[in-house]
């Protein structure tokens, strides 16, 4: 019943929020709850998406209890 | 292989030094080691900090890993990165694979370094030696000429 | 670049930790250690005679650090080879390189590996565990997939 | 007035010898040396040669005063 999302880096500066959780109607995707949560601010670019901690695509399908992550391009090593 | 982040400072040749297995079989040991450097860009930097997922960061390394192991043949591994405040100087990242022979070895090690590089969900934010913070944008390619 | 010929054991990490330069501008470091194995070709072998050409072996070494110098962007290396009687477990060849990027500290250091490979005057005489001796006839090259 | 020739490795063994001097009319080079050293033996293949300790041809002119070696491949490292 429940969709948990994380923000990282510029992108949880740039949205405001490091982790909330939210109900939509299920499937749905990472591009819908990102327009969800964040109505007035467009997909930044380039941008990265997991779902349950896999890297997936914005129309990917995320079921209820699932966790999507937005961060962008990983700067590690 | 072993996979391991960490919150403090590390010695990369010392943690070496107590992880190296007592083998007689790894004729070839391919290391790489990341430092935090103190400038980038034409500026000093004077901290670094490394945001990372946690969870989904110990299963990027263990999926490149795995298929290094699968890939080439190598006899044990060793991976090591930070996390939290860094200063310039210390090590980021630690990447030691052991094989038979160094071919190997050698393409093992870039191997995970350059996947690691772009897949594990690290961030890094320069503090400025003038007060300003800045997020690192992208990685370059490790091939360079 | 340092290059340094040992007639007694040594221990790489060890050395490395006590050569590494105090310095914050190395992002990067890539090291190939070579260590002697306790079997070749299907048979156990007991020890490894390292036989140089004395002189040759520096100049050679030499050459091949000076050329990576120019062609790839490095800060500082380190050549390590024994020579003399080694047990198996042993190092035999220490590289490392420094760089303030990674893909110049891993061609240079992948460089120079197997230059000395191929160019420096070491031969090896394997003792095996039955008593006989052999030479080692041919390094293989270091670009296996 | 003198060559100074050495042999490494399986060369040595081959040889029977390490280190001897020859006197020879100059310039000579490392094919005649090795015949003049060793008349009965052919000349080993694969063969390494170096003149004064930089790598050199089998028809490579050797001065008075010069160091001719000969080994097999090298196998260090």
């Amino acid at each position: 019943m429940a969709i948990k999302i994380i923000f990282f880096a510029r992108l949880r500066e740039l949205s405001g929020h490091a982790e909330l959780t939210v109900s939509l109607p299920v499937p749905t995707t990472p591009r819908a709850v990102w327009q969800h949560v964040l109505p007035d601010l467009a997909l930044p670019e380039p941008l990265l998406v997991a779902i349950d901690q896999n890297y997936a695509q914005l129309d990917s399908p995320v079921q209820d209890g699932q966790e999507v992550a937005f961060f962008p391009p990983v700067t590690g090593g | 292989m072993h996979i391991e982040l960490l919150d403090e400072p590390f010695q990369p040749f010392q943690r070496l030094a107590d992880y190296q297995p007592a083998r007689t079989d790894a004729g070839a040991t391919a290391v790489f080691i990341g430092t935090s450097r103190d400038y980038n860009l034409g500026e000093t930097v004077s901290a670094l900090h490394l945001e990372h997922y946690p969870g989904m960061t110990e299963r990027q390394l263990q999926e490149i890993t795995a298929y290094a192991e699968q890939r080439w043949t190598v006899l044990d591994g060793l991976v090591v990165h930070r996390v939290g405040l860094l200063k310039p100087g210390e090590a980021i990242v630690l990447v030691a694979v052991w094989a038979g022979h160094r071919g190997d070895a050698f393409d093992a090690c870039r191997f995970i370094m350059e996947e690691l590089k772009h897949k594990a969900p690290f961030w890094k934010k320069e503090q400025l030696a003038d007060g300003r913070q800045r997020w690192v944008e992208q990685n370059s390619t490790g091939y360079a000429g």
